[in-house]
């Protein structure tokens, strides 16, 4: 494939940024519906709410802000050529990513087990509110999971890149995009939590 | 696969055309990451969805040439513009202009080698592949082709059991490919400007690509996610825009306009471009009003997101907002008029050549006035009520789409191609298919607006006898205006495969592209080019 | 045209100072989320949520030490993304 | 102002006047000017530029400013049309509109119910309009009025129809296959010719004891002689009713003044040994619910008759896409259906049967549990149908 012949890192991250702005947008677009949801049904909301498990939701967030610190400190450590630290800190990431979906896993099957999933009978006989939020909990912390899974996979892609050499410290900025994104599914998530698990 | 120096000056003349500078036969073209090579693809699929999208609006004319069931039933009928609408919006007019032109000419007319990310530019030609390949699949799949029109309202869109989540999930793909193109034009136009480039010196063009590069950024995603919804409302019945269920349909219509009031400056922002570069170079003058017409361009960006709710003022939306936008619904027309006044300001004292490109420039400047003028009655409240929905918005947009874009995008096929071919067309016959256009295209489409000013509705394939007269005038339109558009293609295809050399410069450019031979090497520039003088200053580039 | 250029390089403990305050910031939410706020309590939460975010961005994601451009273009991004809530509410809360 | 234009109209039309007109100024001088400019320095007489302006600030001032204004006032003007449509006046008539799977359903608040609006010439109506299915929109162009029906949420428009005549509605927000059917008209009548319009749908359709119910009569008088807070219902037209007029005892025949005196005045004949707890009905029983009632009440009550299956199918909007002449047009045609061999698409398998009433049901209730082979799936469900309406739909189509 024929390249560019020069390196552009810093054109490289400018573009990674502008791809996150297009995911805020994405994402923008379920936050304009709560807002107006939230408008509209404020007491349902907060029902609901208080439904969502809040330990669930704590630890949740927990494991992500760390796994965001570990890629943020694996770069570093590329950038300084300590190449071993950089990939365990990658490999604490992406663990964090895994333990992250294993905990969405429990908390979906037991909101689904408790009959709380759209169209489902018992969201039937509930007030509209409240299926409202649901269906926008399911859809939004959905997609979420989705980009955790393929920035999981974005961060393993580069673990294999830093191991086999072909990115190192003269050469990061594959890295440094992949934590990017990483860290964007992680701000995602710092609205996320307050919005659903801590609503009134 | 990158050719080395030596490949190149072998390739003589035909350069990037020439098969040896890429994998053989199709994979050359395919697979390939060259700009231009990627810009071609892109102007064969897009004149191809482009025809298919006319062969579809004729039959839609056939069918209204008179009351009742002339061809088709309205099941068919409700297929036919709604396949006419998705494919001429996302696979002809948002990818066209900048998926063909701007990937043509954006790096060369900046001074670069190529994009920023050249397998990215790939990536996106084959999510629009896919995406269309996807949508035309929804004719022949599940439940019959989709039935909702381009702007699938729910909850309709819902409900229908024709193939609809095919078709949006087609558009899903093509919206990323648009994206995609947005974010690697703007890194382009940051990073990749050749030494003296400076942002006064970049042509119109590439500032139109520009500010049409944040709106694909910015308001695309919106689409994307109001897509997935619809699909998990068909899927799993989520019910978010379900009033039984607590939604709001009309939050539907806010997500869907919030992206597709923006795109239809996606679609003439870079209309607007070629114009601006082309009434300068066939006036022998610089553009008037440089920074105007630049800036207008971003304002018209970002005062174009602001307006959205002007096609929601009969919805049940609260008057509040309908007073809301409709004020800054006329605020964004005021660039629009900066820049109409820019152009025939340029053409003051100039040396001017009717040549096809600047006729066809000049036709966008008139039509795009009466579809951007009928935009203002749209715009206020009173009178938007009245012809909401009705053929004089169909009238508006064909104006500001078909003789505003449309008329761009052929402007700068007469424009570029012979720079990419190495070849010139007849022109002759260029001007004659221009007049039987401009002839039909007026009266195909100034007796819509007429028929929907006396009050009928839009998407009906059967209508009261009182809108025969206007409708039977409307069809004739349709076969002189298509009779144009044959002509115009045919001279374009036999010029650019068997016409006279054309040369470096045909027409007297001043900008970058005019400085490689035609067609241009796989690299654009033997060595960066340092760039000394603005891309109108004719007289510092030596052609006055 | 481009420049080779040496990267800034951030400190492991910077990093970590980050971190304690994110997660100082986390149990800040939960706790207020205990008090009685009324509809206060969103603007409280997303308050503290735009506060963590800044941090993450500042910091994990070296905008600090990025050109004025990446800050320009956010900001653009962000108001765009402010008016499209902003505006649809001159539908919501008027009708 | 010309008294023969509608007032929404009359309040528009000047709008779009005013717009036309400063566009029309602007395009002619737009394209004059490029016309002039090009022939003028066309290339063959005018070879060499004479000019390498590149702007012109105050120029540029004047083209930003000058549309600034004309805009403005565009805008000024829409929106006061807008508000001509939105205030509605005061004392306008009521009618509710419904649109469905295609065609719209008139209710007056008389308990009358058309399939075309039925308006008195001259008086402001004030349309409340509602759906049930998809979005529709309830258009009138002569009176530039239009708004989306949307399920969920009431909107609506008003008019005045200028005078007597027939004005289309039609449907201006896609919804399917019907969408172009879905048309019915403004009937404008006379103040004189309405009433009597008005009288006669009511006649007898309005259910007297239907109405009993609707106004909560039988909350205190029984229809069988069970005693109640009032006397019974059963029998009391023609009997010897002793009341207490202005304090004084006396004898009366309840006849049908006196039943009208009751509803009315109830305070002015109280009847012995109830309760002086009625409330006075005047002026809030339209006359011709109250004949209805006292109808009901001398036993002659008229029965709602059953329903009408031709006018069932035309109001449910099924012969949008059946024809009842055996052409095919989106379903099939009503005409010769019994007996019928349709060939079914069921779980993707095809399956060929005769068409019965079982059939038929279902196929009305749940279209698409069955597909028919050669028509598009598009009939939305009418699971609502009551059981006699289905009957009289069935029986509609077999005697086509
Ligand atoms: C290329 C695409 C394009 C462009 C550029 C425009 C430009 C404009 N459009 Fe259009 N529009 C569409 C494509 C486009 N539109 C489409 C596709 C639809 C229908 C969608 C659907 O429902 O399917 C639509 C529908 C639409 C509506 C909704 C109608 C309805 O459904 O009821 C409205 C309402 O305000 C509107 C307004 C405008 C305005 C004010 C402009 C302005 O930007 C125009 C500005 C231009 C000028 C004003 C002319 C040039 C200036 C002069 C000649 C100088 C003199 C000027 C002044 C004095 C001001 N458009
Ligand atoms: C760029 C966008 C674009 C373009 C170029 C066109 C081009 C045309 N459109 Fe387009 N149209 C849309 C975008 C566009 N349209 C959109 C978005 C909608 C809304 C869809 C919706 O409601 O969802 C729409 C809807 C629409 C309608 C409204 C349908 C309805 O609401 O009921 C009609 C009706 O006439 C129509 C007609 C045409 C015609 C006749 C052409 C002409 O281009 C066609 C000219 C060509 C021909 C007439 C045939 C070609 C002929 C030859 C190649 C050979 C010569 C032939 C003879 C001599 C016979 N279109
Ligand atoms: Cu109902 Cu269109
Ligand atoms: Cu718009």
């Amino acid at each position: 494939m024929s390249e560019t012949p020069h390196r552009d890192d810093l054109g490289a991250r400018f573009g990674m940024w502008l791809f996150l702005f297009t995911e805020l947008l994405l994402f923008g677009g379920l936050f304009i519906l709560y807002a107006v949801y939230l408008a509209r049904h404020p007491e349902a909301f907060a029902r609901a709410g208080k439904e969502l498990s809040l330990p669930f939701g704590t630890v949740n967030t927990v494991v992500l802000l760390t796994s965001s610190l570990l890629v943020a400190l694996s770069v570093s450590a590329l950038q300084r050529g300590s190449r071993r630290l950089c990939l365990w800190l990658l490999a604490g990431t992406i663990l964090s990513a895994a333990l992250f979906m294993v905990n969405k896993y429990f908390e979906w099957s037991a909101k689904i087990h408790h009959g709380i999933y759209p169209g489902s009978p018992e969201m039937a006989g509930r007030e509209t509110g409240e299926g409202v939020f649901f269906s926008l909990y399911y859809v939004t912390t959905g997609l979420h999971g989705v980009h955790v899974v393929v920035g999981a996979l974005l961060l393993g892609w580069v673990f294999v890149l830093v191991k086999n050499g072909r990115v190192d410290s003269g050469n990061h900025v594959l890295l440094e995009n992949a934590a990017l994104y990483w860290h964007l599914v992680d701000l995602i998530w710092i609205f996320i939590f307050p919005l659903y698990y801590l609503i009134l | 696969m990158t050719p080395t120096p030596d490949t190149l000056s072998q390739s003589g003349d035909r350069g990037f055309l020439d098969p040896a500078v890429a994998a053989p036969g199709l994979f050359g073209w395919i697979f390939s990451t060259d700009h231009k090579r990627i810009g071609l693809l892109y102007l064969y699929s897009v004149t191809a969805f482009f025809i298919v999208g006319v062969l579809l609006g004729l039959l839609i004319r056939l069918e209204l040439i008179a009351p009742g069931e002339t061809i088709v039933g309205a099941q068919t009928y409700n297929a036919l513009f709604t396949l006419h609408g998705v494919v001429m919006i996302f696979l002809f007019i948002i990818p066209g202009i900048p998926g063909a032109f701007g990937n043509l000419v954006l790096p060369i007319q900046i001074g670069a080698g190529d994009v920023a990310f050249p397998r990215l530019n790939l990536l996106s030609w084959w999510l629009y592949a896919v995406g269309a390949l996807l949508a035309l699949g929804s004719l022949f799949s599940g439940g019959g082709p989709p039935d909702t029109g381009w702007t699938f309202y729910v909850p309709f869109s819902v409900q229908t059991t024709t193939n609809v989540s095919l078709a949006v999930f087609a558009v899903f793909l093509i919206g990323f490919s648009s994206i995609l193109t947005g974010l690697n034009f703007i890194t382009t136009i940051h990073r990749l400007r050749a030494p003296g480039m400076g942002w006064g010196r970049l042509p119109l063009f590439i500032w139109s690509l520009y500010s049409t590069a944040w709106v694909q950024i910015l308001a695309t995603p919106i689409l994307g996610i109001t897509l997935v919804i619809v699909l998990l409302e068909r899927l799993l019945g989520t019910g978010l825009f379900d009033p039984a269920r607590g939604g709001d349909p009309i939050m539907f219509q806010h997500l869907f306009w919030i992206y597709s009031h923006p795109a239809v400056y996606i679609m003439v922002l870079p209309a607007m471009g070629v114009v601006s570069d082309i009434i300068p170079v066939f006036s022998r003058k610089p553009a008037f009003g440089y920074w105007a017409i630049a800036f207008s361009g971003i304002a018209i960006a970002a005062a174009g997101s602001l307006v959205w709710g002007h096609h929601m003022f009969t919805s049940g939306m609260s008057d509040m907002a309908v007073l809301v936008f409709s004020l800054l619904t006329f605020i964004v027309a005021i660039p629009s008029a900066v820049k109409v006044f820019n152009w025939v300001a340029t053409l003051y004292k100039g040396a001017i050549s009717l040549d096809p490109p600047m006729l066809f420039a000049l036709t966008f400047v008139f039509l795009f006035a009466v579809g951007g003028l009928s935009g203002l009655i749209l715009g206020s409240a009173g009178t938007d009520v009245h012809v909401h929905d009705t053929h004089f918005v169909v009238g508006h947009f064909h104006y500001v789409m078909f003789g505003g874009t449309g008329m761009a995008f052929f402007a700068a096929m007469h424009y570029w191609l012979p720079k990419f071919y190495g070849r010139m067309y007849n022109k002759r016959i260029a001007t004659f298919a221009w007049a039987l256009m401009f002839v039909g295209f007026n009266v195909l489409y100034f007796t819509m607006k007429l028929v929907g000013l006396k009050g009928m509705p839009r998407r009906y394939y059967d209508y009261v006898s009182e809108f025969h007269t206007l409708n039977l005038i409307s069809t004739v339109g349709s076969w002189v205006l298509g009779l144009g558009l044959l002509i115009l293609f045919v001279n374009l295809f036999r010029g650019l495969m068997r016409g006279e050399p054309a040369g470096p410069n045909p027409w007297g450019g001043a900008s970058l592209e005019w400085t490689v031979p035609s067609p241009p090497p796989v690299e654009n520039f033997p060595e960066p080019p340092r760039v000394t003088h603005g891309p109108y200053d004719f007289r510092e580039a030596g052609i006055l | 045209m481009p420049h080779p250029e040496t990267p800034h390089i951030v400190g492991y403990g910077t990093f970590i100072a980050v971190w304690v305050l994110l997660l100082a910031l986390t149990a800040g939410t939960v706790a207020v989320s205990k008090i009685e706020l009324g509809v206060l309590h969103v603007w409280a939460a997303l308050a503290i949520a735009s506060v963590k975010s800044a941090l993450v961005i500042a910091f994990f994601m070296h905008m600090k030490y990025e050109t004025r451009l990446f800050r320009v273009c956010l900001f653009a991004t962000l108001a765009t993304l402010a008016i499209f809530i902003g505006f649809t509410f001159f539908d919501v809360l008027y009708r | 102002m010309n008294p023969l234009v509608a007032p929404t109209t009359a309040a528009i039309d000047p709008v779009f006047l005013f717009i036309f007109g400063v566009s029309a100024v602007m395009l002619l001088g737009i394209t004059a000017t490029m016309i002039i400019f090009v022939v003028r320095y066309n290339r063959s007489r005018h070879p060499h530029p004479t000019s390498q302006t590149r702007s012109n600030i105050p120029l540029e001032i004047a083209w930003t400013v000058i549309p600034t204004l004309l805009v403005l006032a565009m805008f000024y003007y829409g929106w006061a049309g807008y508000l001509a449509l939105r205030n509605v006046p005061e004392g306008a008539m009521e009618v509710r509109v419904t649109g469905r799977m295609w065609s719209w359903t008139f209710e007056y608040p008389e308990g009358v119910t058309a399939e075309r609006l039925y308006v008195p010439a001259g008086r402001p109506v004030r349309v409340e309009i509602h759906a049930t299915d998809v979005l529709h929109s309830f258009y009138i162009p002569a009176f530039r009025v239009k708004r989306d029906a949307v399920p969920g949420m009431a909107t609506y428009v008003w008019f005045t129809a200028p005078e007597p005549g027939s004005y289309d509605i039609f449907c201006a927000e896609y919804c399917g296959v019907g969408h172009a059917a879905m048309i019915t008209t403004v009937e404008a009548l006379p103040p004189e010719e309405f009433e009597a319009w008005l009288a006669k749908a009511q006649g007898g359709r309005p259910d007297g004891i239907e109405l009993l119910k609707r106004y909560g009569c039988l909350g205190c008088h029984s229809l069988d002689g069970t005693p109640g807070a009032g006397p019974t219902f059963q029998g009391i037209a023609g009997r010897q009713v002793a009341v207490v007029t202005g304090g004084k005892e006396r004898q009366v025949t309840a006849d049908r003044a006196y039943l009208r005196r009751s509803i009315e005045e109830p305070q002015v004949d109280l009847v012995k040994g109830f309760p002086p707890i009625m409330p006075p009905y005047q002026g809030q029983i339209p006359p011709a619910e109250l004949e209805a009632i006292l109808d009901a009440l001398e036993g002659k009550g008229v029965k709602a008759q059953s329903p009408d299956g031709a006018a069932l199918a035309r109001e449910k909007g099924c012969l949008g896409c059946h024809s009842t002449d055996g052409s095919p047009r989106v379903g099939p045609s009503f005409k010769g259906i019994f007996g019928r061999k349709v060939t079914l698409l069921r779980q993707g398998a095809e399956e060929t049967l005769a068409i019965d009433e079982s059939y038929l049901e279902r196929a009305i209730r749940e279209p698409q549990a069955d597909l028919v082979k050669g028509y598009p799936p598009v009939m939305p469900p009418y699971a609502e149908l009551s059981a006699e309406e289905l009957r009289a739909l069935l029986d509609y189509m077999r005697a086509l």
